[in-house]
């Protein structure tokens, strides 16, 4: 079972490296950039379990770890 | 014997694997037969450039080696040079100046990572580390990239494992455009008898793998850091290689724990080339075969070949060999620290090097012949020709103010705080001296009073036009810088940054700027103990400029008496320590002509190495009698280069005024050797300061008083005042303007 | 008075803190591995700085949610301090002992540099060793030392005197909102700060100025 | 015009913060997880443009700055 967490800053918190890379890009000449923000993906693969199991698992790991909900959303893709 | 091998050894695989058609002929007669795939991979391994030394080695061997305090010279992972009280620093220099080019960051992350094993794999903790950076010229696409991704490399990786970086150097030159130079050093300290070395002893003992797993990383890297880049370096590119940091500060906790525990007999870090290199050292050196099974290798990669195993250059990787009743011991300690362990082979009597995979032998060659039979080229050189000396009436004139702020927020002399600041200078809480003076200097842990200094040099451009009086200088300028700071000089190691040897021309700068270094190093007793070579750095068929940077060591016996370069206050008098009657006359090779004027011509300044000693040890004895209240040596930019940034380290202007009747373009500008600028808490009609001129000129050293601190302005000569504030803004200005592209 | 500091893997100024701690207080800190089960009983706990699990995913957000922290929050309840120092308060953070986040640096730069700190309340056992309004000198070394919190958060914290200290002079090195360089939790019990105090102590180090911290903190609690 | 940038690193180079994510994950009681490999995410907002045009510029980006294309891929998504 493979499956993809992303992590975005939630609306309204600082990105610095968005920030950074946004200017980098506007420097590099690519003006038509109005934002940027970065986050992470967690690429994950899991041994035998069904969607459902691995959908409540993968949401426990973002809640415990992956995702700092202060400040993080979190969204769960699973693949096959 | 017959081994299965499912790979035609054709000429044009031998071909590139880097081997010519007589070594591999001496591969046949050594073996007696076609090597496998994994036996040519093994050979080409050993037998290139960067672990045999096949063009280097004959010269390396006129180095002076020997002191009395060396301990162990080159041949070890790292040179140990004993500090008295039953410790030792134990230090090398190495490149990673490829893998820093195609990926600055890992590049010179994995550097840093690869020296800092060099030293905890003798039992030393590190305690200090410097990074020596070329790049090319500032204008070039690629620079501005390349110096942002190495020194975020470089702290990256020191920063995390946590080592102070207190030293280094930043130089720019378009002949370092496609091939940048990043050296790394490092120093740590052991007891004198707690230290561990490559050599195994005794049959049968367990050999083991210790650290990260095992994958395709870096698979041919050793084969390329002894190429010539060329167009098509994006299809010789390996997996390039990923450092983790966190990995290798467990490493070595893990690693000091376990060697505390009597259960190492023998370690070797895998750098290049590394199960194959650090397997056949260990057994060469011990004379002892190693039979190694790669099933029981930690590997991070579904259906590694045995070829890839051998060959990669994963980091963070040990290997050992313990003591059989230890190994439950060893094993828990590397389990606490969650890293891999795994029995990966045995010592035997018969001094083969054998690899089993699958139930199969895919290796079995003789171990010894692997090390010592390595090819050793006695290549054809050419001594360079000295330029010619500029003639009398051929100094380019500019008015003395503007040339030095020209100067000094120009991007070789402008300060290199936007590099170190990216770089943890003060963990573990030793920092005395952190980059910006002459040397970094950290004390002793554990001792009231006794400190390490720290510096790395080289002028490129002086081996350029005189690789011999360029090699000199190299070694003065490391021993001058930790003089400056009241060390005695200890030791030094040697990274030998050159072009292709097979050139004779290149050939010629390496065999003159060895000779230079031997020189220096036998009259200022100052012994190497370590290096490491990398040549090939050409592109396109274009060299590098030869670069045989020094990275020393001294020692400070007491650091309450550490000379800093900071004016230390207003009204002392200026003494240029070490000056030519008119304290400055060579501007061949000097940077007023290249930066200002575009001239790359004249002899390099000669060292005169006995006057150097003298001078040296005189300016030592002033800093260790309590004399002294600044020091600093004068190197690139000459006079006025060093009182500008004795002036900016300080906020304190001087006046420099007592010389008249000479030109003054050599007189501040001049970069003649073996000089250094020295304040004094004394007052210019003082007996005191009388006796101290006149101990000079007891020993032959003439030492004017140039001048005096105080106020805010610097005043060189009839020259307009320049104020300070006005010098340390073109001189902080530079480098991150230039980062943040204006 | 009696510390412990706690250590996980990757943490690198431990020996630094532990010199701190052993050269200010007398005597040396407990020092509790990650996976000990038990604290010894102690007046403070400190949590150094360094690189905790290579902070490779948030800055300290590994360490944060090993065991030992449910003992760390336990102790903390029952009255004893706790103080965090660089990856030691991104820990803090992490682990919901203080408010707030901290996000790379601004210049996306590590930086290692002295900057000004201003004391923002000097009336707790962690600053009062120091005086309101003073100015000291205190190196800083970081990646992640960017101090962010919500609006209301950041009111919060600010109306009930939780900020401890503040980059002075322009010298804010990373972009922290409000200049906002160490934060205590709502009782004062546990600090958190990005500098260095424990690298400046002694005259070797080129000043005393972090002594305040530790001087304070042990008279409190001895 | 929104776009959003995945980039992941590419298979066989080392990634120690997945490894370090997986330990730390095992270490919770997630027994499953057999691996994690971690990349990152750039949303982009873009003035004006045509899907089009988003999409070379987007690579562009890419190429120069948001990939570190000797190690990572990347992919681009185009949402509206
Ligand atoms: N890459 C670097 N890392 C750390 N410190 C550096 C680096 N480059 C230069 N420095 C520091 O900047 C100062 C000036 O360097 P340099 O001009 O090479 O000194 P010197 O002329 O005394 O050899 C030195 O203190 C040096 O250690
Ligand atoms: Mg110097």
């Amino acid at each position: 079972m493979k499956a993809r967490v992303t992590v975005t800053l939630k609306a309204g918190v600082l990105d610095p490296q968005g920030q950074a890379i946004e200017g980098s890009l506007k420097g590099l000449g690519f003006s038509g950039v109005a934002s940027v923000r970065q986050g992470k993906v967690f690429d994950l693969v899991l041994d035998g379990a069904s969607e459902e199991e691995a959908r409540i698992a993968i949401t426990q790991m973002c809640e415990k770890l992956l995702a700092n909900t202060v400040i993080e959303n979190y969204a769960v893709e699973i693949s096959n | 014997m017959t081994i299965p091998n499912d790979t035609a050894i054709t000429p044009q695989l031998v071909a590139d694997h880097g081997l010519k058609p007589d070594e591999y002929q001496k591969i046949l007669d050594l073996i007696g037969r076609e090597p496998t795939f994994t036996e040519l991979g093994v050979f080409s391994a050993m037998w290139n450039e960067h672990c045999s030394y096949k063009s280097s080695k004959k010269w390396l061997r006129t180095l002076p080696t020997q002191g009395p305090r060396v301990i162990q010279g080159p041949g070890e992972n790292a040179g140990v040079v004993d500090i008295g009280d039953g410790q030792a620093v134990v230090f090398k220099m190495e490149s990673h100046n490829h893998p820093s080019f195609i990926e600055p960051y890992q590049g010179a992350a994995t550097g840093v990572g690869g020296i800092l094993r060099d030293v905890f794999t003798m039992g030393a903790r590190p305690i200090a580390a410097m990074n020596a950076l070329r790049f090319g010229a500032p204008e070039h696409e690629k620079t501005q990239h390349l110096v942002s991704g190495v020194v975020a490399g470089v702290g990256g990786y020191g920063n995390s494992f946590g080592v102070p970086t207190v030293g280094g150097e930043v130089e720019f030159d378009a002949r370092y455009n496609g091939n940048i130079l990043v050296n790394a050093f490092a120093a740590g300290l052991a007891d004198t008898d707690k230290i561990f070395y490559s050599k195994a002893e005794g049959v049968g003992l367990p050999v083991v793998y210790l650290g990260a797993k095992t994958g395709r990383d870096g698979v041919g890297g050793a084969t390329m850091a002894s190429a010539e880049f060329g167009d098509d370096i994006d299809q010789k590119r390996p997996t390039v290689q990923v450092g983790d940091p966190f990995t290798e500060k467990r490493l070595l906790e893990a690693c000091l724990e376990l060697m505390a525990t009597g259960a190492v007999i023998a370690i070797q870090d895998m750098g290049a080339a590394g199960l194959t290199c650090s397997a056949v050292e260990m057994g060469a050196k011990g004379d002892l075969g190693i039979e190694l099974d790669l099933d029981r290798v930690p590997v991070r990669e579904a259906a590694m070949t045995p070829y890839e195993m051998m060959l990669s250059e994963s980091q963070e990787r040990m290997l050992m060999v313990l003591h059989p009743d230890k190994e439950a011991e060893a094993r828990a300690i590397f389990e606490k620290w969650e890293l891999d362990f795994a029995t990966v082979g045995r010592t035997t009597d018969d001094l083969r090097f054998r690899i089993r995979w699958h139930g199969d032998e895919v290796a079995n060659l003789p171990i010894k012949e692997l090390g010592d039979e390595a090819p050793e080229y006695d290549r054809p050189w050419i001594a360079p020709q000295a330029p010619v000396p500029l003639a009398t009436n051929d100094i380019p004139q500019m008015d003395v103010a503007d040339a030095l702020l020209k100067l000094m927020g120009g991007h070789q002399l402008s300060s290199r705080r936007w590099v170190y600041e990216q770089y943890d200078t003060l963990i573990q809480g030793n920092s005395l001296q952190t980059p910006g003076g002459d040397a970094g200097v950290v004390r002793v842990e554990g001792h009231p009073i006794k400190a390490l200094a720290f510096s790395s040099d080289v002028t490129p451009r002086y081996c350029e036009a005189d690789p011999y009086e360029g090699g000199k200088q190299a070694v003065a300028e490391c021993w001058r810088n930790l003089t400056a700071t009241g060390a005695d000089p200890l030791a030094a190691t040697d990274n030998l940054n050159f072009g292709n040897p097979e050139r004779p021309e290149i050939m010629g700068q390496l065999v003159r700027a060895i000779e230079g270094i031997g020189e220096a190093c036998r009259v200022l007793e100052f012994p190497i103990v370590s290096g490491n070579v990398s040549l090939y750095n050409e592109t396109n068929g274009r060299g590098i400029m030869p670069t045989p940077t020094i990275g020393g060591v001294g020692l400070i016996p007491d650091w309450t008496h550490l000379a800093r370069i900071a004016f230390a206050g207003q009204n002392q008098p200026i003494l240029l320590i070490g000056a030519p009657p008119a304290w400055g006359t060579h501007l061949g090779q000097s940077i007023y002509l290249r930066d200002l004027f575009e001239r790359k011509d004249g002899p390099a300044p000669h060292v005169d190495l006995v006057h150097e000693k003298k001078v040296g040890d005189f300016v030592r004895g002033l800093i260790r009698a309590g004399t002294a209240t600044a020091v600093h040596d004068l190197s690139d930019g000459g006079l006025a280069a060093g009182l500008a940034e004795m002036a900016i380290a300080s906020g304190i202007g001087a006046t420099v005024s007592q010389l008249e009747g000479y030109d003054p373009i050599p007189v501040f500008f001049g970069e003649d050797q073996g000089r250094y600028l020295v304040t004094v808490a004394l007052d210019a009609q003082s007996e005191a300061f009388h006796d101290l001129l006149n101990e000079a000129a007891v020993h032959g050293i003439f030492a004017p008083w140039i001048g005096t601190t105080g106020g805010t302005d610097l005043v060189l000569g009839n020259a307009r005042p320049v104020a300070v504030a006005d010098l340390r803004s073109a001189y902080e200005g530079w480098f991150p303007n230039y980062m943040a592209g204006q | 008075m009696k510390s412990a500091v706690v250590v996980f893997p990757g943490l690198n100024r431990d020996s630094d803190m532990i010199a701190a701690l052993t050269k200010i207080g007398g005597t040396p800190p407990a020092v509790v591995w990650h996976q000990d089960a038990t604290i010894p009983d102690v007046d403070l706990i400190v949590i150094p700085g360094g690189f905790s699990y290579g902070d490779y995913l948030r800055a300290g957000a590994i360490a944060a949610r090993s065991p030992i922290m449910d003992v760390i929050r336990e102790r903390s309840e029952k009255g004893v301090r706790i103080l965090g120092v660089c990856n030691g308060f991104q820990i803090l953070t992490e682990a919901g002992l203080l408010p707030g986040v901290l996000m790379r640096n601004a210049s996306l730069k590590f930086v290692c540099r002295e900057v000004k700190l201003e004391v923002a309340n000097a009336d707790t056992v962690f600053t009062r060793g120091y005086t309101a309004g003073q100015v000291i000198r205190c190196p800083v070394a970081h990646h992640d030392g960017n101090y962010f919190a919500d609006p209301e958060t950041l009111a919060r914290i600010e109306d009930n005197g939780q900020v401890a200290f503040r980059y002075a002079d322009g010298t804010n090195p990373n972009g922290s909102i409000h200049d906002i360089a160490g934060v205590f939790n709502a009782d004062k019990s546990v600090l958190g700060l990005m500098p260095h105090p424990e690298n400046l102590i002694e005259s070797a180090h080129g000043g005393i100025d972090g002594r305040g911290l530790f001087n304070g903190l042990l008279d409190a609690v001895a």
